[in-house]
């Protein structure tokens, strides 16, 4: 086995991760500071690529960009709704029922697409930049992995900005932390929870309209992503950004080369690295912010 | 509180709900078996990413239901079931379908073991069952009987239509790789036993399996280029093979070696991906609405596009077949008895879009040719198409009634 | 009865048990006290396997038990109660007790609804001795503050406890309640019972106990009767003298 | 958890007798499903066996969720492994079909035992994880193994003895077994063993605190669980005739979680209720709508706002206002 497949084979896993972060993100962020399990996460993802196919086939060649920026901030405006329509009334209740409620969406929303969306297979071009591959290590690398790659740096650094450098971000870690210091710091707790859960909606929607041009846009995505976002999550330790961070790329490079040294096992990949990891370190890699 | 009130709150709460389906069930008459009206009762995936495929093929059936009504033959009435892709679904169905219902045929199932189980039911209820989209070989293998049928071109017939042609082109080096699934690994199986013996001395350089679903095909790819194999024969359906065929695409594999995939050049597929889908890449389809292009196919084209507003693919094809296939099966038994249905159909041969097809009266299998060829772009068009399509003759794929049979004997 | 030596307990650096050592003779009550953040709490955790010991011993009955689970220790002999209120929220208040009742019988996992009669009677015994007798039927978890603080204690001497630890049993208590918990205290050793307590209540500790340990920064500064203690100068710098 | 309404935050332990004085009720009932055969068409006793299967599956899963306190996200993992046992005897074993009613358990027992292991040093959601990530191994190897499992493909048919092949004898076998298996958890529940249960659940420190090793209990609780699910597993087997991957997968624990919710989830029978309901509703709005799961999705939503206690909850709640002396403990 030549050390440059080894190398290529990761780097396609980093980038792998990076998109599975992006969506894990906001998921983990909701956690954090919300404490809402919300499941209906993958179904935001699922309509943040529906939502890009819709505006890019409606603008024509050049809509790939303006769908970019469209489509999440629709799925951001959802977000809101949802929040402040339903999640708001159940932020103290226990997590099952969370849990049900939000998978309630999930099935609301599979039917709903596909009800608005009809059943036909659809599908997004990237744009001609990002079309093609570039050649590292003997090894073809699609540019657009290499674009999502890019993106979810944008993403991670973005969101640490954000977290560390604005006043919103540094309610948001204090929240997470200690949920009374919200009232103490004299800020109605209520916009802070709309606003975090309208971020992460944006991370699912962007995720979705990111990864639409890589994939089939099918009812169905969503329950793809959402397990795998979850384990990012959890063994990531909950509500911690960077533990998800962590933790994507390990699933991602992990996959990636479990292709290679264990193609038979492909499918099970994922959950055997979560579950070795968990048994490990029963509270995730990095420390859980609950 | 004591557990006996529990007990009492149960049996209360089921009998109310149990009366209430009752009522619901009583709405509905058992118009079945009465007079000369067929009833056939679909079940399918109606949602989920195969919805596409559903709707297709029920498209195609109720056109084809119509087309039998229009010409004199019988009246063929229908209910629909979805299973969102759960075999345990299926069967439930199926037994209300058969149980409730009273319908005369039970049809469609794309889910693999769905349809395994159910064509089983079917065949101990002594009701026809024909699947039009599942492609398992065992549907009319180990599973088959008396009342089972299938339309569609089994995995079987899929592998030896692939490898026949492939033993034409000089390649040699093979990777195979499918779905972690049954069809995947049932084609690339087939296929590969089947070329071995038309082209003695191939090389199997590796396999991979995908999950599916698979969103990044990237990984995968990438070690199949590094093996630099001749060919990558690749086992995927479905909604994936929109995602496959990008894949390929943006990495340019399609450049490196040759790539085959039996729906590679179905036109739902190449629909989708408009001028992003990779070129000159081999693939094989039941059907084509441009090919053949004869009187038959055209006028079932242009009725299917004038009724729906595109055009049919192939699980259209098969819905529109199985319409027909019933029409004619009410006429020659004289009435809607299930067992002279059954009898009826086997060894029935009608004329179709793509020319006579038979139900082969040993396993019920039907006798459908394939066309095999390469992606192209054409001139006026957006998407691609197979270039210059080379019928493969029913006879030549299907499967040997002996070793069909002997799969049944356990 | 017990002899704790050297004990070490560290939280990501942080030293909160920096070698603590002292006795608690038989039959004598014995307060622990300190100002916040001497590692009373941690302290209590590492006696009764909460928390594992970094370093040191715990010998109790001549047993080193230290690194033992809770469930072990509790067998053992040495039960306690905790400083936030720790019950059983959603099961009555007889269930609470009966539930330790149980376990010190070996009978946690007993499927025969006759060792829960059994018990019964024994449990409504306890709640009559903690003063909870008339709340047996209702759900522990509406109890005041106070009652659940006592009911705690019912449980903890369900385990027939040769060694009681009492973290803070008067805190958030209204005059009334204290008065009842004092008296309880009080009762116990004439009833076998050794105890182990903490409080910041310094009437209270002087008034009940017969020993006073202080803790300081993780260390015991001192050990010994009361009048004893109070004289000791470390004592007064570091603790009753922040009192003054 | 949802606050209990009633039966086990009242008198466990004591044996009072019904409020309505005797068993006559349940007699009442128990012959009301004994007759049932005798007017109902064939396709309803396949309903209402399948009904019991759902009904042993969802009280079995509330032992150690609404119970145990165990945020069990993979029920079906042991529901399927009991199924798939029992598959796999009848279809590649001569053993007579007695066999499968304790190996079907036994497999999930033993199953449960193994992942349990590892999960019960985990707590709360990243206890849930495990488990699910541990359930999808199981589905993974099941749906790939094709010469062991049939992979996806599943197994059809499966030889059932004669007296089992018709809608009668599923429903009878299934009411059976379910009605004993429920009368089994029940005692367990209320025995000290499930007292210890609860209390674990209510304050797994505070159990530790006064002698419970609670990891041993609880690991014992998910086996018992585990055991009853494998149970309602073979039943499936018989009430159906096959058995696939999809009897594994997550999506099928979550439809148990379901049954939980809209059953209830403090009280005992809750669950059985839920899985009536929500069983009978997919085969029923199935019939007349192709967006059944929107509805279904609707009803969630609603229901875990207004009704979060679950159906039963909420009537338990009603029936105990009217009567104030069943809450106090006699």
């Amino acid at each position: 086995m030549h050390l440059t497949l080894l190398a290529s084979q990761f780097l396609i896993g980093l980038s792998v991760g990076m998109t599975l972060f992006v969506v894990a993100a906001g998921l983990t962020l909701i956690f954090g500071v919300l404490r809402v399990i919300n499941f209906a996460h993958g179904s935001l993802y699922m309509l943040g690529a529906f939502l890009a196919y819709s505006v890019a086939s409606f603008l024509g060649p050049a809509g790939f960009w303006p769908a970019m920026l469209i489509a999440p901030l629709v799925v951001a405006l959802v977000s809101l709704g949802i929040e402040r329509g339903l999640l708001r009334f159940i932020y103290d209740r226990e997590h099952l029922i969370q849990i049900l409620v939000t998978y309630g969406l999930v099935l609301v929303f599979s039917d709903l697409v596909q009800i608005v969306w009809g059943t036909g297979f659809k599908s997004l071009a990237p744009p001609p930049g990002l079309a093609g591959y570039v050649t590292v290590w003997g090894a073809a690398l699609p540019r657009y992995n290499l674009f999502l790659f890019a993106v979810g740096i944008l993403v991670a650094v973005g969101l640490a900005l954000f977290l560390y450098r604005t006043r919103m971000g540094k309610i948001c870690r204090a929240t997470a932390t200690d949920r009374e210091m919200v009232d103490v710091l004299g800020v109605r707790s209520s916009r802070v929870f709309a606003a975090v859960f309208v971020l992460g909606g944006w991370l699912a929607g962007l995720g979705g309209a990111l990864v639409a041009p890589t994939v089939s846009i099918t009812p169905g995505m969503d329950v793809t992503i959402i397990i795998e976002a979850f384990l990012v999550v959890v063994i990531g330790g909950l509500g911690n950004v960077w533990g998800a961070l962590v933790s994507s790329l390990i699933l991602g490079a992990g996959e990636s080369l479990g292709v290679l040294f264990l193609p038979r096992l492909a499918v099970a990949w994922p959950f055997f690295i979560a579950a070795v990891i968990l048994i490990i370190k029963p509270s995730g890699l990095l420390k859980s912010v609950w | 509180m004591s557990g006996k009130r529990h007990f009492t709150i149960l049996a209360g709460l089921v009998s109310l709900a149990l009366v209430a389906a009752l009522v619901a069930g009583c709405g509905r008459t058992p118009a079945a078996g009465t007079g000369k009206v067929l009833k056939v009762g679909i079940i399918d995936a109606y949602s989920g990413p195969a919805s596409s495929y559903a709707k297709d093929a029920l498209d195609g059936f109720k056109l084809g239901v119509n087309e039998v009504a229009a010409n004199g033959g019988p009246k063929i009435d229908f209910v629909t079931r979805d299973d969102q892709f759960n075999a345990a679904k299926d069967l439930s169905w199926a037994k209300e379908l058969v149980m409730q219902e009273h319908v005369d045929v039970v049809a469609g199932l794309m889910n693999s073991a769905g349809a395994l189980a159910v064509a089983s039911y079917a065949d101990q209820q002594k009701v026809p069952f024909i699947t039009w989209e599942s492609m398992s070989a065992q549907i009319t293998g180990s599973h088959g009987g008396k009342y089972v049928f299938a339309m569609p071109p089994n995995t079987t017939m899929i592998g030896n239509a692939d490898a026949k042609e492939m033993a034409g082109l000089p390649y040699t080096r093979y990777w195979l790789a499918g779905d972690d699934y049954d069809y995947g690994h049932s084609v690339v199986n087939s296929f590969w036993a089947a070329l071995q013996k038309d082209k003695p001395g191939v090389q199997k350089l590796g396999t991979s399996w995908w999950p599916v679903g698979e969103t990044n095909y990237t990984p995968y790819l990438n070690v199949i280029r590094a093996a630099k194999p001749d060919v990558l024969f690749a086992g995927t359906g479905g909604a994936d093979m929109v995602s496959f065929l990008k894949a390929v695409q943006a990495s340019g594999l399609n450049k490196q070696m040759a790539v085959l995939d039996h729906t590679a050049t179905d036109p739902s597929t190449l629909k989708a991906l408009g001028a992003d889908a990779p070129v000159g890449v081999y693939g094989t389809s039941d059907y084509l609405s441009y090919y053949p292009a004869t009187n038959a196919n055209k006028d079932f084209v242009a009725a299917f596009k004038k009724a729906y507003g595109h055009g049919p693919g192939f699980p259209a094809l098969y819905g529109y077949l199985t319409a027909r296939f019933l029409g004619a099966a009410v006429q020659k038994a004289g009435g809607v008895n299930k067992t002279k249905l059954a009898e009826a159909l086997s060894g029935m041969t009608i004329d179709s879009p793509v020319g006579p097809v038979t139900i082969r009266a040993g396993d019920h299998q039907l006798e459908t040719p394939m066309f095999f060829g390469r992606t192209a772009v054409q001139a006026g068009r957006t998407t691609l198409v197979m270039k210059n399509p080379v019928e493969i003759p029913a006879a030549q794929i299907m499967p040997s009634l002996a070793s069909v049979l002997a799969s049944r004997k356990k | 009865m017990l002899r704790v030596e050297g004990i070490t307990r560290s939280f990501s650096g942080f030293r909160a048990l920096a070698g603590v050592g002292f006795d608690a003779e038989r039959g004598r009550v014995t307060a622990v006290i300190g100002p916040n953040g001497a590692g009373k709490t941690t302290l209590f955790n590492v006696l009764t396997g909460h928390l594992k010991p970094d370093g040191g011993r715990i010998l109790f009955q001549n047993n080193n038990i230290a690194g033992a689970k809770p469930h072990q220790v509790f067998r053992l002999g040495v039960a306690r109660s905790f400083q936030l209120t720790n019950v059983f929220n959603r099961l009555t208040v007889l269930e609470n007790v009966q539930v330790a009742l149980l376990s010190r019988a070996g009978r946690s996992g007993s499927l025969s609804r006759g060792s829960l009669s059994e018990c019964a009677a024994r449990a409504r015994e306890l709640l009559d001795r903690v003063g909870l007798d008339g709340w047996a039927g209702q759900n522990a978890g509406r109890l005041s503050y106070g009652d659940q603080k006592l009911l705690e204690i019912g449980m903890a001497l369900a385990g027939r406890p040769e060694l009681l630890l009492l973290d803070e049993p008067t805190a958030g208590m209204s005059p009334e309640e204290t008065a009842a918990t004092a008296g309880l205290i009080r009762r116990l050793p004439g009833e076998g019972v050794t105890v182990l307590f903490t409080e910041h209540d310094m009437d209270l500790v002087f008034g009940l106990a017969d020993k006073i340990v202080v803790l300081n920064q993780g260390l015991c500064i001192a050990q010994g009767p009361p009048d004893e203690v109070r004289a000791i100068a470390a004592v007064q710098k570091a603790y009753l003298g922040v009192e003054a | 958890m949802v606050r209990p309404a009633g039966l086990f935050s009242s008198n466990a332990g004591v044996t009072a007798p019904g409020p309505y004085g005797g068993a006559w009720p349940s007699v009442g009932a128990g012959a009301v499903l004994l007759f049932l055969p005798a007017v109902l068409p064939d396709y309803y006793l396949y309903l209402m066996a399948g009904i019991f299967v759902a009904a042993l599956l969802a009280v079995s899963l509330n032992f150690i969720l609404g119970y145990g306190g165990l945020l069990q996200l993979s029920q079906a993992t042991f529901y399927g492994a009991g199924g798939y046992a029992a598959a796999l005897v009848l279809t590649r074993t001569g053993l007579p079909f007695w066999v499968v009613l304790p190996a079907g358990p036994l497999t999930a027992g033993v199953l449960a035992l193994v992942t349990g292991w590892f999960c019960v040093r985990l707590r709360r959601l990243y206890f849930g994880m495990l488990t699910l990530a541990l359930g999808q191994l199981v589905w993974a190897l099941a749906g790939r193994w094709y010469a062991f499992t049939g992979g996806d493909n599943g197994i059809s048919p499966i030889p059932l003895p004669g007296f089992l092949s018709s809608p009668r004898g599923g429903y009878y076998l299934a009411l059976v077994v379910m009605l004993a298996s429920l009368a089994v958890l029940y005692r367990l529940v209320r025995s000290p063993f499930g007292l210890t249960l609860q209390a674990i659940r209510d304050n797994p420190v505070r159990a530790a605190g006064v002698g419970i090793d609670v990891q041993k209990h609880q690991l014992t609780a998910f086996v018992v669980s585990g055991l009853f699910a494998g149970l309602a597993g073979v039943l499936h087997v018989v009430v159906a005739g096959s058995v696939d991957p999809s009897l594994l997968d997550w999506t099928k624990s979550a439809e148990v979680l379901i049954m939980l919710l809209l059953g209830g989830m403090a009280t005992f029978i809750g669950p059985a209720v839920g899985a009536a309901i929500l069983v009978l509703l997919s085969m029923v709005l199935g019939v007349y709508t192709g967006y059944w799961l929107l509805v279904l999705g609707l009803i969630l939503v609603v229901l875990a706002l207004f009704l979060p206690q679950g159906i039963v909850g909420f009537l338990e709640e009603r029936l105990s206002e009217k009567n104030p002396a069943d809450r106090a403990v006699r």
